[in-house]
Protein backbone atom coordinates (compact mmCIF):
# COMPACT_ATOMS: atom_id res chain seq x y z
CA UNK A 1 0.00 0.00 0.00
CA UNK A 2 1.31 3.70 -1.02
CA UNK A 3 1.83 5.62 1.75
CA UNK A 4 -0.53 8.55 2.63
CA UNK A 5 1.27 11.35 2.80
CA UNK A 6 -0.60 14.58 3.73
CA UNK A 7 1.04 17.45 2.49
CA UNK A 8 0.51 21.15 4.32
CA UNK A 9 -1.03 23.85 2.33
CA UNK A 10 -1.09 26.33 5.24
CA UNK A 11 1.03 29.51 5.45
CA UNK A 12 0.91 32.16 8.05
CA UNK A 13 -0.05 35.49 6.82
CA UNK A 14 -0.45 36.72 3.54
CA UNK A 15 1.53 34.82 0.47
CA UNK A 16 3.94 37.02 -1.30
CA UNK A 17 4.09 37.52 -4.73
CA UNK A 18 7.68 36.12 -4.69
CA UNK A 19 6.77 32.98 -3.73
CA UNK A 20 4.64 32.86 -6.83
CA UNK A 21 7.56 34.00 -8.89
CA UNK A 22 9.57 30.85 -7.18
CA UNK A 23 6.97 28.45 -7.19
CA UNK A 24 6.40 29.35 -10.96
CA UNK A 25 10.79 29.27 -11.71
CA UNK A 26 10.80 25.42 -10.11
CA UNK A 27 9.09 24.83 -12.94
CA UNK A 28 11.46 25.61 -15.80
CA UNK A 29 13.37 22.74 -15.64
CA UNK A 30 10.12 20.35 -16.09
CA UNK A 31 9.99 20.71 -20.08
CA UNK A 32 7.27 18.12 -20.40
CA UNK A 33 5.65 21.11 -19.02
CA UNK A 34 3.19 23.33 -21.95
CA UNK A 35 0.75 25.10 -19.61
CA UNK A 36 0.46 26.46 -16.48
CA UNK A 37 -2.91 27.72 -14.70
CA UNK A 38 -3.00 30.09 -11.60
CA UNK A 39 -5.68 31.38 -9.29
CA UNK A 40 -5.37 33.80 -6.71
CA UNK A 41 -7.52 34.89 -4.40
CA UNK A 42 -7.36 38.56 -3.16
CA UNK A 43 -8.55 39.83 -0.20
CA UNK A 44 -11.47 42.56 -1.22
CA UNK A 45 -12.07 45.76 0.53
CA UNK A 46 -15.88 44.96 0.42
CA UNK A 47 -18.39 47.94 1.39
CA UNK A 48 -20.46 47.38 4.61
CA UNK A 49 -22.49 49.54 5.38
CA UNK A 50 -20.68 53.03 6.28
CA UNK A 51 -17.21 50.38 6.71
CA UNK A 52 -15.03 48.91 5.20
CA UNK A 53 -13.40 45.79 4.98
CA UNK A 54 -9.32 46.04 6.63
CA UNK A 55 -8.96 42.25 6.15
CA UNK A 56 -9.98 38.65 6.75
CA UNK A 57 -8.57 36.51 9.86
CA UNK A 58 -8.46 32.87 8.76
CA UNK A 59 -8.86 29.94 10.40
CA UNK A 60 -8.97 26.61 9.66
CA UNK A 61 -9.52 22.95 11.00
CA UNK A 62 -5.89 21.75 10.28
CA UNK A 63 -6.35 18.51 10.71
CA UNK A 64 -9.38 17.69 9.13
CA UNK A 65 -8.60 20.52 6.12
CA UNK A 66 -5.22 18.65 5.46
CA UNK A 67 -7.38 15.04 5.09
CA UNK A 68 -9.68 16.58 2.91
CA UNK A 69 -7.40 18.00 0.59
CA UNK A 70 -5.30 14.77 0.32
CA UNK A 71 -8.63 13.42 -1.04
CA UNK A 72 -9.19 16.19 -3.58
CA UNK A 73 -5.66 15.89 -4.57
CA UNK A 74 -6.07 12.37 -5.27
CA UNK A 75 -9.09 12.98 -7.31
CA UNK A 76 -7.64 15.77 -9.22
CA UNK A 77 -4.75 13.41 -10.14
CA UNK A 78 -7.12 10.65 -11.03
CA UNK A 79 -9.78 13.07 -12.99
CA UNK A 80 -6.67 14.87 -15.45
CA UNK A 81 -3.36 14.64 -16.98
CA UNK A 82 -1.32 16.78 -14.58
CA UNK A 83 2.40 16.90 -13.85
CA UNK A 84 1.82 19.16 -10.94
CA UNK A 85 -0.44 21.12 -8.24
CA UNK A 86 0.53 23.13 -5.58
CA UNK A 87 -1.67 24.56 -3.57
CA UNK A 88 -1.60 27.70 -0.33
CA UNK A 89 -4.38 28.78 1.93
CA UNK A 90 -3.64 31.56 4.55
CA UNK A 91 -4.08 31.68 8.26
CA UNK A 92 -4.18 34.60 10.30
CA UNK A 93 -4.75 38.10 9.44
CA UNK A 94 -5.03 39.24 5.18
CA UNK A 95 -5.02 42.65 4.55
CA UNK A 96 -7.19 43.72 2.09
CA UNK A 97 -5.24 43.24 -1.39
CA UNK A 98 -2.92 40.51 -0.40
CA UNK A 99 -2.99 37.03 -1.68
CA UNK A 100 -4.72 34.33 0.51
CA UNK A 101 -5.39 31.50 -1.99
CA UNK A 102 -2.93 30.24 -4.28
CA UNK A 103 -3.71 26.82 -6.73
CA UNK A 104 -1.27 26.31 -9.27
CA UNK A 105 -1.75 23.22 -11.66
CA UNK A 106 0.47 21.96 -14.90
CA UNK A 107 -0.03 19.65 -17.66
CA UNK A 108 1.14 18.96 -20.91
CA UNK A 109 -1.78 20.53 -22.64
CA UNK A 110 -3.64 23.14 -21.72
CA UNK A 111 -7.31 21.97 -20.88
CA UNK A 112 -6.46 19.62 -17.89
CA UNK A 113 -4.11 22.51 -16.11
CA UNK A 114 -7.19 25.34 -16.72
CA UNK A 115 -9.96 22.32 -15.82
CA UNK A 116 -7.98 20.87 -12.69
CA UNK A 117 -7.66 24.55 -11.35
CA UNK A 118 -11.45 25.58 -11.66
CA UNK A 119 -12.16 22.78 -10.03
CA UNK A 120 -10.12 22.67 -7.12
CA UNK A 121 -11.01 26.28 -6.49
CA UNK A 122 -14.77 24.96 -6.27
CA UNK A 123 -13.59 21.94 -3.90
CA UNK A 124 -10.96 24.22 -1.63
CA UNK A 125 -14.00 26.22 -0.81
CA UNK A 126 -16.53 24.38 -0.78
CA UNK A 127 -15.25 21.68 1.01
CA UNK A 128 -12.15 22.49 3.15
CA UNK A 129 -13.03 23.33 7.05
CA UNK A 130 -11.52 27.46 6.53
CA UNK A 131 -13.18 30.18 8.22
CA UNK A 132 -13.10 33.63 7.48
CA UNK A 133 -13.57 36.76 9.72
CA UNK A 134 -13.90 40.04 7.89
CA UNK A 135 -12.32 42.65 9.96
CA UNK A 136 -13.59 45.67 9.27
CA UNK A 137 -12.13 49.47 9.53
CA UNK A 138 -13.95 50.18 12.72
CA UNK A 139 -12.19 46.97 14.24
CA UNK A 140 -15.99 45.21 13.87
CA UNK A 141 -15.95 42.26 12.41
CA UNK A 142 -18.25 39.96 10.27
CA UNK A 143 -18.08 36.13 9.68
CA UNK A 144 -17.36 35.56 5.96
CA UNK A 145 -19.90 33.10 3.94
CA UNK A 146 -18.92 31.63 0.47
CA UNK A 147 -21.26 31.45 -2.29
CA UNK B 1 -15.77 9.26 29.73
CA UNK B 2 -14.27 13.08 28.46
CA UNK B 3 -15.38 14.13 24.74
CA UNK B 4 -13.10 16.88 23.61
CA UNK B 5 -15.70 19.48 21.64
CA UNK B 6 -13.49 21.47 19.12
CA UNK B 7 -15.30 24.95 18.44
CA UNK B 8 -14.89 26.51 14.85
CA UNK B 9 -16.14 30.07 13.30
CA UNK B 10 -18.37 32.04 14.69
CA UNK B 11 -19.33 29.01 17.23
CA UNK B 12 -16.30 30.34 18.76
CA UNK B 13 -17.98 33.26 19.38
CA UNK B 14 -21.19 32.29 20.45
CA UNK B 15 -19.35 29.69 22.81
CA UNK B 16 -16.80 31.57 24.22
CA UNK B 17 -14.39 29.57 23.75
CA UNK B 18 -12.47 27.33 21.59
CA UNK B 19 -12.56 23.97 22.87
CA UNK B 20 -14.79 22.30 25.24
CA UNK B 21 -14.63 18.97 27.22
CA UNK B 22 -17.98 17.54 28.20
CA UNK B 23 -18.56 14.09 30.20
CA UNK B 24 -21.61 11.37 29.87
CA UNK B 25 -22.51 12.50 26.11
CA UNK B 26 -23.75 9.12 24.69
CA UNK B 27 -24.17 10.51 20.94
CA UNK B 28 -23.91 13.84 18.80
CA UNK B 29 -27.90 14.33 18.86
CA UNK B 30 -27.65 14.54 22.89
CA UNK B 31 -24.41 16.50 22.53
CA UNK B 32 -26.30 18.99 19.90
CA UNK B 33 -29.59 19.05 22.86
CA UNK B 34 -27.72 19.89 25.38
CA UNK B 35 -25.38 22.60 23.94
CA UNK B 36 -28.63 24.08 22.23
CA UNK B 37 -30.24 24.30 25.76
CA UNK B 38 -26.45 25.63 27.67
CA UNK B 39 -26.37 28.40 23.89
CA UNK B 40 -29.97 29.13 22.75
CA UNK B 41 -28.22 30.84 19.49
CA UNK B 42 -26.84 27.80 18.59
CA UNK B 43 -30.36 26.74 17.36
CA UNK B 44 -30.14 29.34 14.33
CA UNK B 45 -26.61 28.08 12.74
CA UNK B 46 -25.95 25.67 10.67
CA UNK B 47 -23.40 23.44 11.31
CA UNK B 48 -21.80 20.49 10.44
CA UNK B 49 -20.07 17.60 12.97
CA UNK B 50 -16.91 15.73 12.82
CA UNK B 51 -16.23 12.91 15.09
CA UNK B 52 -12.63 12.07 14.82
CA UNK B 53 -11.59 13.69 12.18
CA UNK B 54 -14.57 12.84 10.00
CA UNK B 55 -17.28 14.68 8.69
CA UNK B 56 -20.59 12.54 9.84
CA UNK B 57 -24.35 12.67 8.67
CA UNK B 58 -26.98 11.77 11.31
CA UNK B 59 -26.35 10.21 14.51
CA UNK B 60 -22.85 8.96 15.71
CA UNK B 61 -22.46 7.10 19.19
CA UNK B 62 -19.93 8.74 21.42
CA UNK B 63 -17.04 7.07 23.65
CA UNK B 64 -14.33 8.33 25.66
CA UNK B 65 -12.08 10.14 24.23
CA UNK B 66 -13.49 10.86 21.44
CA UNK B 67 -13.28 14.61 19.48
CA UNK B 68 -16.08 16.12 18.08
CA UNK B 69 -15.68 18.91 15.99
CA UNK B 70 -18.59 21.38 15.45
CA UNK B 71 -18.52 23.75 12.04
CA UNK B 72 -20.69 26.91 10.62
CA UNK B 73 -20.28 26.81 6.83
CA UNK B 74 -16.92 27.34 5.68
CA UNK B 75 -15.52 30.53 4.39
CA UNK B 76 -12.03 29.54 2.97
CA UNK B 77 -10.28 31.23 -0.12
CA UNK C 1 -15.34 58.60 -29.93
CA UNK C 2 -13.29 56.83 -28.08
CA UNK C 3 -9.58 56.55 -28.88
CA UNK C 4 -8.94 53.58 -30.32
CA UNK C 5 -5.52 52.40 -28.18
CA UNK C 6 -3.68 49.34 -29.38
CA UNK C 7 -1.11 48.19 -26.52
CA UNK C 8 2.02 46.11 -27.32
CA UNK C 9 1.64 42.48 -26.09
CA UNK C 10 5.30 41.22 -27.41
CA UNK C 11 7.96 40.85 -25.47
CA UNK C 12 11.32 40.04 -27.15
CA UNK C 13 12.50 36.33 -25.63
CA UNK C 14 11.25 34.61 -22.58
CA UNK C 15 8.98 36.21 -20.33
CA UNK C 16 10.55 35.56 -16.56
CA UNK C 17 9.37 34.63 -13.41
CA UNK C 18 9.74 38.16 -11.86
CA UNK C 19 7.90 39.80 -14.22
CA UNK C 20 5.30 37.94 -13.57
CA UNK C 21 5.62 38.55 -9.46
CA UNK C 22 5.56 41.84 -10.37
CA UNK C 23 2.46 42.29 -12.84
CA UNK C 24 0.78 40.49 -9.55
CA UNK C 25 2.01 43.06 -7.21
CA UNK C 26 0.77 46.10 -9.04
CA UNK C 27 -2.72 44.54 -8.31
CA UNK C 28 -2.33 44.78 -4.08
CA UNK C 29 -3.72 48.11 -4.31
CA UNK C 30 -6.94 47.29 -6.79
CA UNK C 31 -9.01 46.53 -3.29
CA UNK C 32 -12.15 45.61 -5.39
CA UNK C 33 -10.18 42.67 -6.99
CA UNK C 34 -11.05 39.05 -5.06
CA UNK C 35 -9.28 36.45 -8.16
CA UNK C 36 -7.12 36.66 -10.24
CA UNK C 37 -6.77 33.67 -13.23
CA UNK C 38 -3.58 33.04 -14.78
CA UNK C 39 -2.59 31.27 -17.65
CA UNK C 40 1.47 30.48 -18.78
CA UNK C 41 2.20 28.95 -22.15
CA UNK C 42 5.71 26.70 -21.65
CA UNK C 43 8.05 25.67 -24.14
CA UNK C 44 7.74 21.85 -24.25
CA UNK C 45 11.10 19.56 -24.81
CA UNK C 46 8.73 17.01 -27.13
CA UNK C 47 10.58 14.54 -28.81
CA UNK C 48 10.45 14.55 -32.39
CA UNK C 49 11.76 11.21 -34.25
CA UNK C 50 15.29 10.66 -32.11
CA UNK C 51 15.45 14.64 -31.40
CA UNK C 52 13.95 16.96 -28.63
CA UNK C 53 12.86 20.61 -28.89
CA UNK C 54 15.33 22.73 -27.69
CA UNK C 55 13.10 26.15 -28.18
CA UNK C 56 10.35 28.09 -30.01
CA UNK C 57 11.70 30.89 -32.32
CA UNK C 58 8.35 33.01 -32.59
CA UNK C 59 7.76 35.36 -35.46
CA UNK C 60 4.02 37.23 -35.35
CA UNK C 61 2.49 39.94 -37.99
CA UNK C 62 2.52 42.44 -35.44
CA UNK C 63 0.53 45.24 -36.99
CA UNK C 64 -2.37 43.12 -37.30
CA UNK C 65 -2.04 40.84 -34.13
CA UNK C 66 -2.13 44.57 -31.97
CA UNK C 67 -5.38 44.88 -34.21
CA UNK C 68 -6.99 41.56 -33.55
CA UNK C 69 -5.72 41.45 -29.67
CA UNK C 70 -7.31 45.14 -29.02
CA UNK C 71 -10.72 43.72 -31.13
CA UNK C 72 -10.70 40.36 -28.96
CA UNK C 73 -9.65 42.90 -25.86
CA UNK C 74 -13.00 44.35 -26.42
CA UNK C 75 -15.17 41.54 -26.68
CA UNK C 76 -13.57 40.04 -23.73
CA UNK C 77 -14.13 43.33 -21.51
CA UNK C 78 -18.22 43.63 -23.02
CA UNK C 79 -18.60 39.62 -22.18
CA UNK C 80 -17.29 39.79 -18.68
CA UNK C 81 -16.78 42.32 -15.46
CA UNK C 82 -13.41 42.35 -15.05
CA UNK C 83 -11.48 44.46 -13.79
CA UNK C 84 -8.20 43.93 -15.29
CA UNK C 85 -6.52 42.42 -18.14
CA UNK C 86 -3.10 41.88 -19.34
CA UNK C 87 -1.23 39.86 -22.16
CA UNK C 88 2.11 39.14 -23.16
CA UNK C 89 3.53 37.05 -26.09
CA UNK C 90 7.32 36.25 -26.44
CA UNK C 91 8.94 37.00 -29.62
CA UNK C 92 12.70 35.79 -31.15
CA UNK C 93 13.94 32.07 -29.38
CA UNK C 94 12.22 30.30 -26.27
CA UNK C 95 14.06 27.45 -24.70
CA UNK C 96 12.31 24.49 -23.61
CA UNK C 97 10.87 24.96 -20.24
CA UNK C 98 10.89 28.68 -20.73
CA UNK C 99 7.55 30.78 -20.68
CA UNK C 100 6.39 32.22 -24.09
CA UNK C 101 2.43 33.28 -22.96
CA UNK C 102 1.40 35.03 -19.91
CA UNK C 103 -2.21 36.14 -19.70
CA UNK C 104 -3.24 37.81 -16.55
CA UNK C 105 -7.52 38.63 -15.77
CA UNK C 106 -8.91 40.24 -12.64
CA UNK C 107 -12.45 40.48 -11.46
CA UNK C 108 -14.15 40.89 -8.15
CA UNK C 109 -15.41 37.28 -8.05
CA UNK C 110 -13.91 34.06 -9.37
CA UNK C 111 -15.90 33.28 -12.37
CA UNK C 112 -15.25 36.14 -14.54
CA UNK C 113 -11.56 35.84 -14.52
CA UNK C 114 -11.69 32.04 -14.75
CA UNK C 115 -13.40 32.02 -18.16
CA UNK C 116 -12.20 35.41 -19.60
CA UNK C 117 -9.15 33.76 -19.10
CA UNK C 118 -9.57 30.50 -20.66
CA UNK C 119 -11.50 32.30 -23.35
CA UNK C 120 -8.70 34.51 -23.46
CA UNK C 121 -6.01 31.59 -24.32
CA UNK C 122 -8.06 30.07 -26.81
CA UNK C 123 -8.53 33.23 -29.18
CA UNK C 124 -5.19 34.08 -28.53
CA UNK C 125 -3.71 30.68 -30.41
CA UNK C 126 -6.89 30.50 -33.02
CA UNK C 127 -6.78 34.63 -34.10
CA UNK C 128 -3.44 36.08 -33.17
CA UNK C 129 -0.95 35.82 -36.72
CA UNK C 130 1.52 34.44 -34.66
CA UNK C 131 4.43 31.60 -35.99
CA UNK C 132 6.36 28.91 -33.57
CA UNK C 133 9.30 27.82 -35.40
CA UNK C 134 10.24 24.11 -33.21
CA UNK C 135 13.93 24.45 -33.10
CA UNK C 136 15.56 20.65 -32.75
CA UNK C 137 18.71 19.36 -30.81
CA UNK C 138 20.45 18.88 -34.15
CA UNK C 139 19.43 22.40 -35.04
CA UNK C 140 16.74 21.14 -37.75
CA UNK C 141 13.24 23.01 -37.30
CA UNK C 142 9.94 22.11 -37.99
CA UNK C 143 6.93 24.33 -38.02
CA UNK C 144 4.43 24.24 -34.68
CA UNK C 145 1.08 23.48 -35.34
CA UNK C 146 -1.60 24.20 -32.82
CA UNK C 147 -4.43 21.90 -32.28
CA UNK D 1 1.67 49.94 -59.04
CA UNK D 2 3.36 48.16 -56.37
CA UNK D 3 1.90 45.51 -54.13
CA UNK D 4 3.90 44.73 -50.99
CA UNK D 5 3.52 41.07 -49.95
CA UNK D 6 4.20 39.94 -46.96
CA UNK D 7 5.54 36.05 -46.04
CA UNK D 8 5.66 34.50 -42.75
CA UNK D 9 6.03 31.23 -41.42
CA UNK D 10 6.77 28.36 -43.29
CA UNK D 11 6.22 30.58 -46.17
CA UNK D 12 9.22 32.81 -45.67
CA UNK D 13 11.14 29.53 -46.56
CA UNK D 14 9.22 27.96 -49.38
CA UNK D 15 9.86 31.86 -51.33
CA UNK D 16 13.05 32.31 -49.88
CA UNK D 17 12.34 35.47 -48.37
CA UNK D 18 10.01 37.46 -45.80
CA UNK D 19 8.74 40.23 -48.33
CA UNK D 20 8.19 40.37 -52.65
CA UNK D 21 7.19 43.37 -54.16
CA UNK D 22 4.93 42.45 -57.21
CA UNK D 23 3.30 45.34 -60.23
CA UNK D 24 0.46 44.80 -62.10
CA UNK D 25 -1.71 42.32 -59.17
CA UNK D 26 -5.07 42.58 -60.57
CA UNK D 27 -6.53 41.44 -57.62
CA UNK D 28 -5.66 38.33 -55.10
CA UNK D 29 -6.38 35.69 -57.00
CA UNK D 30 -4.21 36.36 -59.82
CA UNK D 31 -1.83 37.22 -56.68
CA UNK D 32 -2.23 33.58 -55.52
CA UNK D 33 -2.59 32.05 -59.01
CA UNK D 34 0.96 33.82 -60.12
CA UNK D 35 2.88 32.83 -56.75
CA UNK D 36 1.56 28.85 -57.04
CA UNK D 37 3.29 28.91 -60.64
CA UNK D 38 6.71 30.76 -59.77
CA UNK D 39 6.20 28.70 -56.19
CA UNK D 40 4.75 25.13 -56.65
CA UNK D 41 5.27 24.42 -53.16
CA UNK D 42 2.52 27.12 -52.20
CA UNK D 43 -0.90 24.93 -53.42
CA UNK D 44 -0.20 22.70 -50.71
CA UNK D 45 -0.20 24.88 -48.42
CA UNK D 46 -3.10 26.25 -46.49
CA UNK D 47 -2.93 29.77 -45.89
CA UNK D 48 -5.24 33.01 -44.90
CA UNK D 49 -4.68 36.51 -46.98
CA UNK D 50 -4.54 39.80 -45.61
CA UNK D 51 -5.17 43.16 -47.24
CA UNK D 52 -3.75 46.19 -45.33
CA UNK D 53 -3.78 44.26 -41.98
CA UNK D 54 -7.51 42.76 -42.36
CA UNK D 55 -8.10 39.55 -43.49
CA UNK D 56 -10.42 38.94 -46.51
CA UNK D 57 -12.38 35.95 -47.36
CA UNK D 58 -12.79 35.51 -51.49
CA UNK D 59 -11.33 37.79 -53.83
CA UNK D 60 -10.20 41.57 -53.29
CA UNK D 61 -9.00 44.14 -55.81
CA UNK D 62 -5.47 45.44 -55.21
CA UNK D 63 -4.47 48.83 -55.95
CA UNK D 64 -1.24 50.81 -55.82
CA UNK D 65 0.51 50.67 -52.33
CA UNK D 66 -1.09 47.91 -50.63
CA UNK D 67 -0.18 45.44 -49.04
CA UNK D 68 -0.77 41.64 -48.66
CA UNK D 69 0.34 39.26 -46.55
CA UNK D 70 0.31 35.84 -46.91
CA UNK D 71 -0.40 33.82 -43.62
CA UNK D 72 0.10 29.82 -42.75
CA UNK D 73 -2.17 28.28 -40.16
CA UNK D 74 -0.90 30.31 -36.95
CA UNK D 75 0.48 28.49 -34.01
CA UNK D 76 1.18 31.34 -30.89
CA UNK D 77 0.87 30.60 -27.11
Amino acid sequence: MREKKLRNIFVNGAIPADTIAESIRKHHTKTDIGAHSIFLGQVRADEIGDQQVAGINYTAYEDLALEKMYEIREAIFAKYPLTCMHIHHSLGMIAAGEICLFVFTSSKHRKAAMEACDELVERIKAELPIWGQEILTDDSHQWKENK
Amino acid sequence: MNIKILLFGRLTELLGQNVLHLEDMADTDSLSRFLSVQYPGLAQINYQIAVNQEIIHGNRLLTDGMTVALMPPFSGG
